[in-house]
């Protein structure tokens, strides 16, 4: 194993070979790019398994993965990460078990507890690229607000059922964030989970994959020489599948975390002035 | 004469039209004179299904907060929002905000 | 573990549940449609690996796993499913491995070996959808006349660099088969491989998933009522990802596998009279 | 005048013209007068970057075989193949076929 970031052992070129000869992946400087990069995913269920095998695979160098739930039969028609073997177990170190048998040369860090006011900046600013693979509403907004504070872009995926969204925010100067697209936190009794509505695995895994794919994108610099305005993806599994491609709002001006005048502050959301549950309703459908 | 328009549900909102995902519409009125406003008005007279499932589609006399409003693959802040000049053959798709994992 | 293809054991419901409750999904029915099933993955790289995950955790009741490489190091930056522990095993053996801790309840046969023109019908005959996994013309040719001999669908895919693509072959009467597609194999040295092209892992994992969902449907028989008409989606990775749907054409009259005259019969193939490494140009690039 | 249309390269097969995948051209003939035959001599004269890929997309004066032909999403043989009549507007998309899995 190498620990050393500016460096490809003989190993690791073999391994990452296939991949460094795509034009798009930029070769060497995208593989090296991969490997110092270091990246974070929050939840480790429908979405955050498919990414997580892809990001590892990839080469990404350092992985943490942060998640409080633990593996229960009723993931494993989804959550291909995890196994009988690890039934009852931490996810997020299920994930780590199994990811580290697929690839010795990535460094993974498990956090098995919530995501909180109280540890998001400490965790966040570890990490260069956030993927939110959540499923309450008040944890995406914290998750937003702390990407936005901290300056990392974060890839933001959801599905339901036969569906799935998938858009980047806060990338650059001019992309919005969560709370640009979405102001105001839905009506709590609107809010379907998982596990009211259900979910069909390959559905919410091909999101999990995608978010893996814009993940190496950033990474490897793709967004920014090439085309890059906000975008959102819009997944559907029936009839036929269909990956639909949306142009979405620039940074909005009145955004209250990264407008020109925000009012929410990495001190109010440390000091647990910004009521996460309070704001989204006190929705807790606790399903990753 | 009216305009013909597309109406689509994507993200499990078709529920609010006995999940019929597209629908092929003529807006009673004239081009030049209608706005997206009126779209949201002809849907909830004449696609949603049920008209308890209102409340699903708007609240505040708008499109309730969770739904994104796309026109023509835009959305629909790029477009001016609600007073969008509706023009023929455009498609408006609204989605429901997924938040599983 | 349930050996019975009648019901379901409260494990199994509990298993499954999230995805019965999906509508599209067809409920009870649908969980025993593929508890009952048979599936037939050709190849366990790229493809069949997100394939293979996604229908064993749907809990498909068999799946046979047939490839005749062996896990390589520089498989392992797509090929989710084999794993360090696993390198220079057979990719069936090592695929079973690792599926058979995500599903107990699936029970996987693995064929260490080629697929070829004698084996092929006793294997396919026990199997109800095919999956085409793999990665060189000639197998293409060979996996879909024996598909159509047999009466079995099959769902293809195939993928390089970031870009993929999906159909579904011989579902019904009126669905054409490869060869309606491809009534001539393409010229051998037009044919880039994936060691020489190069592959992005999430690309070509979101096709292999996505072939899963088709086979789900099918096995569901979401195809027998719903819309049903010829397509082929083509996924692109890059600059934005994208998948379009593409409306094909139907049987062909003069197809010389599934037309009105057929000269490719299940002798000839048995026989060795049809010799597809021949008919395809002897290219062999052997990387699954 | 000449007729608008869209041409695409789909699969890789952007590689024939520098990498770029979408191409806007006004084919030089009346609408009505032209088919899929003289888009794809055009193409082979105008979109081609370098003469040498030329038979990379062409074999016995068609497309080559592994290519797919969709006009406007759908497979060419559902509309006429080589004498399909081009409309303006129209969207022609050449994917080569993909082997790897
Ligand atoms: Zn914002
Ligand atoms: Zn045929």
């Amino acid at each position: 194993e190498s620990d050393r970031d500016d460096l490809l052992t003989l190993e690791e070129y073999k391994r990452y070979g296939r991949q460094m000869i795509v034009p798009a992946f930029g070769s060497l400087g995208g593989q090296m790019s991969l490997k110092r990069s270091k990246v974070l995913v929050v939840g480790a269920g429908g979405l955050g398994c498919p990414a997580l095998l892809y990001l590892t695979a990839a080469g990404v160098g350092h992985i943490g993965i942060i998640d409080n739930d633990r593996v229960d039969t009723s993931n494993l028609h989804r959550q291909v990460l995890h196994s009988q073997e690890t039934l009852g177990m931490f996810k997020c170190e299920s994930a780590k078990l199994n990811l580290q048998k697929l690839n010795p040369f990535v460094d993974i860090k498990s956090y098995p507890f919530s995501l909180s006011n109280d540890n998001a900046f400490d965790i966040f600013e570890k990490y260069d690229v956030i993927l939110d693979c959540t499923d309450t509403p008040a944890t995406r907004y914290l998750i937003n607000d702390v990407s936005v504070l901290t300056g990392r872009p974060l890839v933001s995926g959801a599905g339901l059922k036969s569906d799935g969204q998938l858009t980047i925010l806060n990338l650059k100067e001019n992309w919005p964030c969560y709370r640009c697209l979405y102001p105001n936190p839905p009506d709590p009794g609107s809010i379907t989970s998982c596990s009211e509505g259900g979910v069909i695995g390959p559905a919410i895994g091909l999101v999990g994959i995608s978010m893996a794919l814009e993940t190496i994108k950033i990474i490897t610099g793709f967004y920014n020489n090439a085309y890059s305005k906000p975008f959102m993806l819009v997944y559907s599994g029936y009839p036929l599948q269909q990956y639909r491609l949306f142009k979405m709002r620039s940074r909005q001006p009145n955004c209250s975390v990264c407008g020109s005048n925000p009012n929410i502050t990495k001190e109010d959301i440390r000091n647990n002035i910004i009521d996460y549950g309070l704001f989204c309703g006190k929705l807790d459908t606790n399903v990753l | 004469m009216g305009i013909k328009i597309k109406v689509e549900f994507l993200g499990g909102l078709d529920v609010i039209s006995s999940g019929v995902r597209e629908h092929k519409c003529i807006l009673p009125l004239e081009e030049g004179d209608a706005t997206l406003k009126d779209v949201i008005q002809f849907i909830t007279k004449n696609v949603i299904t049920d008209p308890k499932d209102i409340p699903v589609f708007i609240c505040d006399e708008t499109v309730r907060p969770g739904i994104l409003v796309l026109i023509n693959d835009t959305d629909w802040e790029l477009e001016g929002g609600e007073d969008y000049v509706v023009e023929s053959g455009d498609v408006f798709t609204f989605t429901s905000t997924l938040h599983g994992g």
